[in-house]
C-alpha cells in the first residue's frame, strides 16, 4: 500500500512538475527572456506520466514539438532542459536543438522533433529493432490529433501492423492542430477507426483522467511486448495554452478554455489523491513548493550557463 | 506614400490578384483564423470565404499535389508552406510532378503554381524551422525560384509569380517581414523578370539575394562611407538564372562576393561562382568569394545561429579582404 | 436496344483493342523492337472500359504506370500511343514521356504517371477546382493495389472527403504491387474499410465483369456529381502479363495464373454478348482482324516517324 | 581473379557485412523473391530470411524512417531505392531527420544508415525513371554521398558505407551493373575515403564520378591515342567533399573539365569549380569547363535522352576544344 501510494504521489509530482516547467518556460519566451519559440503542454499532464507510469524503464518513446512533458515523465534532468530552451551550452543538445529537439538516448527518451509526423516511422524503426533483436521492449510515440493526417501516419501504422512490432501509438487529441480544430481537419473525427483499417487495435479514451491512461496503456503495452503488435490509443485532452508563443486563440473560446479547465488532470489527480488519503492539502502545498523551487534552480542554473562556443560550431556534424 | 511591410505586400498582392481572378486561391495549414504563422494572410479568410482560403490539414504532400491539379485545370493556387523545412514533404509532387509535366506532356499541361515557402534562420527556431532549401529546386528543371528582397518586389513579383503559368516557388524570409517600406504598390500583370542593380560602383561587384540583400544595402552603406564603391546585384529570380547583368558588373569591377543564406555546397552562390569563372575568366582580378552559411544544420542557440548567418559585418569584412587582393 | 447493343459492342470492342494494343506492345518491348520497359494492362480491360462507359466526356481521368488501357478506354489515339512507345516525334508527348506519360487534356485523359501514388493529388485537386467552378465534372482516379500504401492515398482521402469533392478512386486490385502479394505489404486487405475510416464510401467488386464495374461507378459518379462527396471502389482483376518487361513471375504460380486467365474480362464480355445475341462467333472473328489492323497501323505509323529533332531538347521546359 | 559485375559486387559486399554483423540488414521494394528492380539482392531472401531481407509496402517515405529508427538503436539498415527518382518521397526523412539528429541531438544520436539509390538515364525510362538528385544530398549537411565508378570500388566502398556511422546515400548507376572487372574482393573495414586518381597525366585534369567516369576512362584512352595526355580524378565521396587532390591536379595541368551526369544548375559541378576557382585560381590557363545534362527532364525517347547525356565523344570533344584556348 505505501508502496502503491508513494509511487502516486511520485507521479502527481512529476506531474506538477512539468506543469510548473511549462508554465515557467511559458513565461520566459513570453516575457523575451527567452527568444525563439515554444509549444508547452499544460493541461496534458496526464497522458505523459500516466504513459511514463504504464511502461518500463527500457522501453523507448519518441516525442513531437510538444514533448517537455514527455522528457520529464522519462526522467530528463529539467535543469538540461530549461538550459536547452536558453540555448545554452548546458542544455541537452548543448544548444544546438533547443525545445523541440532534446533527447536523453541513456533514459530512452529519443528526441523531440520539429516535423509534425516525422518521429512515427523513427519509433517504429526502433519497435522493428527490438524485434529483430527479440528483446520484449516498446516503443511509445507521442503524436498529436494533427499528425494522423501525414502520409507518415498511414504508411506506419501499415507496415507496423503488418509486421507486428511492438510500438503504442499515443495520440494526444488536444482538438486542435495550431489553429485547426479536429473537425475541420478530418472527414473522420473518429480516429480509433483508423488503427482498424490497419488491422490493429485502436481505443480512444479521457486523456486528463491519470489511472485511466495508465492502464490503458499497459494493457496494449502487456499485448504488444508479447508479440502481439500494435496499437493506437487515443487521448481526448485539451492544452491550456495557445499553440506556441505569440498564439491568441481566436479559434476558440474563453469559455470552451474555462470548460476544460475544470477538467484539467491535476485537480483531479489532487482529488483522488486527497479523497483516498494519500496526501493532505499541506502535503500539496508542500509539494508544489518544492517542484517550483527546483524549476527555479533550473532557471538560475539555465541563466548561468555559457552560450554554447561559437568555435564549436562545425563540431559534431558527422559522427 | 504609406509605410508598408514585406508581408503586407504579399498580402496586398495576392488581394488584389484575387480579387481580379476567380482563379486566384489560398491553401495552407492555418491561413484561415489563424492567418498563416506569420499573419502574410491574416483576414483573408472573411474577406474570400473558405472555398478560396483553404485552410488544410497537416498534409503538405498531398495538399501541394492537390494545387498541382487544380492548376492543371486552369487554377492559379497560391500555397503557403508554414515553414521551408516542411517543403521537404511535397519535394516528390514539386519535383517529379510540377517542375515536369509541361514538357514530359508534350506541352499539353500548364501548372501555374505559387509555393510561398518561409524560409531563413535569425529568429531561433532551430534546425528545422530555419532552412532555405531554395538550391534543390534551382536544381530542377521546369520549376521557376524567385526572392524578392524588398517591399515593392514583394508586392510585384508575387503578382507576377501569380501569372507565371509555371510553377514558381517564392521564397520570403522570416526577417523580412517586418521591414516596412514608403511605397506604392500597384496592380498590374508584369513578368517575372531577371536580377536587378540596385547600386551602381566601381569597386567591387556584390550578388545577393532574399534577406542576405538585405543585410549587403546596409554594408554597402557602411563601405560608402569607407570609400569603397559596390556594384550590388539582387539576384531576384534564382532560377532559371540569367546571368548577364552579373557578368557585366564583374566585367567592370573585377572582383565578386556572392552572398547567399544557404548550405555551402552545392548552392545557388556555386552555380553563379562557376558562370562567372566560365565566361568571365579573363576580366576576374581576384578569386569569387562566397559568403554562405557553412555545411552545418542551424542551431537554436543564439550564439550558434548568429555565428552561422552571414551578416552586414561578415560582408563588410569580406569585402575589405577581396579590395586588397 | 439498338443503341444499347452498339454501345456495347463499342465496349467490347474497346477491350478487345486494348488487349491487343497491349499485346503488341509487350511483344515489341520483349523483342526488342522498342528500347526501355513497359507496364501492360492485359486482362484488366474491364476496368478501364467499364469506368469509360460509366463516365461523362467532360470527366477527367488520371492514370498510372500501368495506364494504356484507361487511355484507349478515354478515345486515346492508338496511333500516337503507340509512336510515344516508339520514342518517336509523333508520339502524344513527342517522345518526352514515354509509355507511362502520356495525356491528352482535350480528351480529359489528363496523363500517366511514373510515381506511384503520385496522381491521387492531382485527380483530387481536379475535382477541387470543379467545385470551386460549381461544374457538375467528376475525376477518376485509376491507381493500383500498391499505391494504397503511398502517404498521398491517406492524405488525399482525408481532405477528398472533408471537403466532399467530386472524385472517384477507382482501385485496380490486381492481387500484386509489382511482385508483393497484396497481403505482404497490407496489415489488413479489405481495402474498402480505410475508406470509411476518411468517411466515405467503400466498396469492393468484381473488376473482370464489365458489368459490375459500370454500374457500380456509375452509381458512385452520380453521387459525386451531385455533391455528395468521394467514393472509393476496389476491382478485384488480374494481370495477365508481368509486373514490366523482363519479369519473369517468380512471385506466383503459373496454376494461379490459368484460374485468372479463365475468369478473363474479355472471356466473359464475348460469352454475354453471344449469349444474348449481341453479336455471333463470326462477329466477334471480325471486330478482332479489325482490331488487329488498327493496332498494325500504328505500328507502321510509328516506325515512320522520325525521332524527336535533337535541336528540339531544350524546348517545353517552361510554358 | 574472377570476372565480377558491379550489380554481384554489392551484392557480395552487402552479403558479406550481413554474415559477419547481425546489425545489418535490407529493406526496400521488391527485394525479397523478385531481387529488386535490377536483381541486386537477388538470392538474399533464401540466405538470410525475411527479418533480413525486409520486402516493404510501397512507403518510401516511412520505410526509410523505420530504417533511421533502427539505426538510431544500433542496427545498420541498407534502403534500396528502386529508381532514385522515388527518393523525392523520403527527402524529409533524410533531411530533417536522418542529417541532423546526430548535430542536434549533441552527439548522442547515431544514424548509421546506407542508401542504395538507383540513378542515372541511358536506358529509356523516362523522365521519373532517371534522374540523378545527388546534388540535394550534397547540399544537406549530415548526410554523407558516395558514388563508386567501378566494381572495385562497388565492393570495397558498400562495406566502408554500411560501417560508416553517418547516413550515407550510395548511388548506383543502372549502366554500371552489367559492367565486369576481373577482380578480387576483400572484406575488411576500411575507411570511406576520398576521391582517387585513375590515371596519371599533365595535359588536362578531368574530374567526373559515377558511371561519367566509366565513360571518362575511355575517353582518355581516345585522348592518350591522340597525344593528349589525363589526369583523370574519380570523385568516389560526393561530399562531404575533399578536394585536396583535385587542386593538386589542377595546380600541376592548369586545366579542368567536370563531367557530371545531373541537371546543370546548382550541381556538384558547380561546387567543384568554384572550389578551384576560390583556391588555385592562380594556376588556372583556362576557364574551367562543365559538362553536364542540360536543365532539362530527360526524355523517354532514345534521340532526346542521348542528346542530354555526356558520353567519352562529347568528353573529347571538350578536352580539344579546352587544350586549343
Ligand atoms: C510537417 C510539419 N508541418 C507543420 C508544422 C507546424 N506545426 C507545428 S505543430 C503544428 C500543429 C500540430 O498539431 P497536433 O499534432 O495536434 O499537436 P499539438 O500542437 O496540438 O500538440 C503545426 C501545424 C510542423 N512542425 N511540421
Ligand atoms: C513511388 C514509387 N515507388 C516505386 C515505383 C516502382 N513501381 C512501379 S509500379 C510498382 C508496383 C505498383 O503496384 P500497383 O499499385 O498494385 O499497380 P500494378 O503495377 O499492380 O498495376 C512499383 C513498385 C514507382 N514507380 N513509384
Ligand atoms: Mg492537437
Ligand atoms: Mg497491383
Amino acid at each position: 500500500m505505501k508502496e502503491i501510494n508513494d509511487k502516486l504521489i511520485d507521479d502527481y509530482t512529476t506531474m506538477l512538475l512539468i506543469r510548473c516547467f511549462e508554465e515557467t518556460v511559458d513565461e520566459l519566451f513570453t516575457t523575451g527572456v527567452v527568444a525563439g519559440t515554444v509549444h508547452t503542454c499544460v493541461g496534458q499532464e496526464a497522458v505523459a506520466v500516466g504513459a511514463s507510469s504504464a511502461l518500463q524503464k527500457t522501453d523507448v518513446v519518441t516525442s513531437n514539438h510538444r514533448g517537455h512533458g514527455h522528457f520529464i515523465a522519462k526522467g530528463g534532468d529539467i535543469r538540461r532542459m530549461m538550459a536547452e530552451m536558453f540555448g545554452k551550452a548546458d542544455g541537452y543538445s548543448g544548444g544546438r536543438g533547443g525545445s523541440q529537439l532534446m533527447a536523453d538516448y541513456k533514459l530512452g527518451f529519443m528526441g523531440g522533433n520539429g516535423i509534425v509526423g516525422g518521429s512515427i516511422p523513427l519509433a517504429a524503426g526502433m519497435a522493428l529493432r527490438f524485434k529483430q533483436q527479440k528483446k520484449s521492449n516498446i516503443a511509445a510515440c507521442f503524436i498529436g490529433d494533427g499528425s494522423v493526417n501525414q502520409g507518415t501516419f498511414h504508411e506506419t501504422l501499415n507496415m507496423a501492423a503488418l509486421w507486428k512490432l511492438p510500438v503504442l501509438f499515443l495520440c494526444e487529441n488536444n482538438l486542435y492542430a495550431m489553429s485547426t480544430p479536429v473537425a475541420e481537419g478530418n472527414a473522420n473525427t473518429d480516429f480509433a477507426v483508423r488503427a482498424a483499417s490497419y488491422g490493429m487495435p485502436g481505443v480512444s479514451v479521457d486523456g486528463n483522467d491519470f489511472f485511466t491512461v495508465k492502464e490503458t496503456i499497459r494493457g496494449y503495452a502487456g499485448l504488444a511486448r508479447s508479440g502481439e503488435g500494435p496499437a493506437f490509443i487515443e487521448f481526448k485532452t485539451y492544452r491550456f495554452s495557445g499553440h506556441s508563443r505569440g498564439d491568441q486563440r481566436l479559434y476558440r473560446t474563453r469559455e470552451e478554455e474555462n470548460t476544460w479547465k475544470k477538467k484539467g488532470p491535476l485537480l483531479r489527480m489532487k482529488k483522488y489523491l486527497i479523497q483516498n488519503d494519500v496526501i493532505t492539502e499541506d502535503d500539496d502545498r508542500k509539494i508544489k513548493i518544492s517542484v517550483r523551487k527546483k524549476v527555479q534552480e533550473a532557471v538560475k542554473f539555465s541563466k548561468a550557463s555559457p552560450y554554447p562556443d561559437k568555435e564549436t560550431l562545425l563540431e559534431g556534424v558527422y559522427a | 506614400m504609406t509605410m508598408v511591410s514585406y508581408s503586407e505586400a504579399i498580402r496586398q498582392a495576392m488581394t488584389d490578384c484575387m480579387k481580379q481572378d476567380p482563379d486566384v486561391f489560398l491553401m495552407g495549414e492555418d491561413i484561415g483564423v489563424y492567418g498563416g504563422a506569420f499573419g502574410v494572410s491574416r483576414g483573408m479568410l472573411a474577406q474570400f470565404g473558405p472555398e478560396r482560403v483553404i485552410n488544410t490539414p497537416l498534409s503538405e504532400g498531398s495538399f501541394v499535389g492537390m494545387a498541382i491539379g487544380a492548376a492543371l485545370t486552369g487554377g492559379r493556387p497560391i500555397v503557403e508552406i508554414m515553414f521551408m523545412d516542411f517543403i521537404t514533404l511535397a519535394v516528390d509532387q514539386l519535383v517529379n510532378q510540377a517542375a515536369k509535366l509541361h514538357y514530359v506532356y508534350g506541352k499539353q499541361a500548364r501548372c501555374p503554381l505559387v509555393i510561398r515557402a518561409v524560409g531563413g534562420a535569425g529568429r531561433n527556431y532551430g534546425p528545422t524551422h530555419s532552412q532555405n532549401l531554395e538550391a534543390w529546386f534551382c536544381h530542377t528543371p521546369g520549376l521557376k525560384v524567385v526572392a524578392p528582397s524588398s517591399v515593392e518586389d514583394a508586392y510585384t513579383m508575387m503578382q507576377e509569380a501569380i501569372y507565371d503559368d509555371n510553377p514558381v516557388i517564392f521564397l520570403e524570409h522570416k526577417l523580412l517581414y517586418p521591414i516596412k517600406e514608403d511605397c506604392i504598390l500597384k496592380p498590374g500583370k508584369t513578368k517575372l523578370a531577371g536580377s536587378k542593380r540596385l547600386q551602381k560602383g566601381g569597386d567591387i561587384t556584390i550578388v545577393s539575394y532574399s534577406y542576405m540583400t538585405y543585410e549587403a544595402r546596409a554594408a554597402v552603406q557602411i563601405l560608402q562611407k569607407q570609400g569603397i564603391s559596390v556594384d550590388l546585384i539582387d539576384l531576384r529570380t534564382l532560377h532559371p538564372l540569367d546571368e548577364t547583368i552579373i557578368l557585366e558588373s564583374v566585367k567592370n569591377t573585377g572582383k565578386v562576393l556572392i552572398v547567399a543564406e544557404e548550405p555551402r555546397s552545392c548552392g545557388i552562390s556555386a552555380e553563379i561562382s562557376s558562370r562567372i569563372f566560365e565566361q568571365v575568366y579573363d576580366y576576374i582580378d581576384a578569386p569569387v568569394h562566397r559568403l554562405t552559411l557553412p555545411d552545418v544544420p542551424i542551431s537554436a542557440s543564439p550564439s550558434l545561429e548568429k555565428a552561422a548567418m552571414p551578416d552586414r559585418a561578415a560582408i563588410v569584412r569580406a569585402v575589405h579582404e577581396l579590395c586588397s587582393k
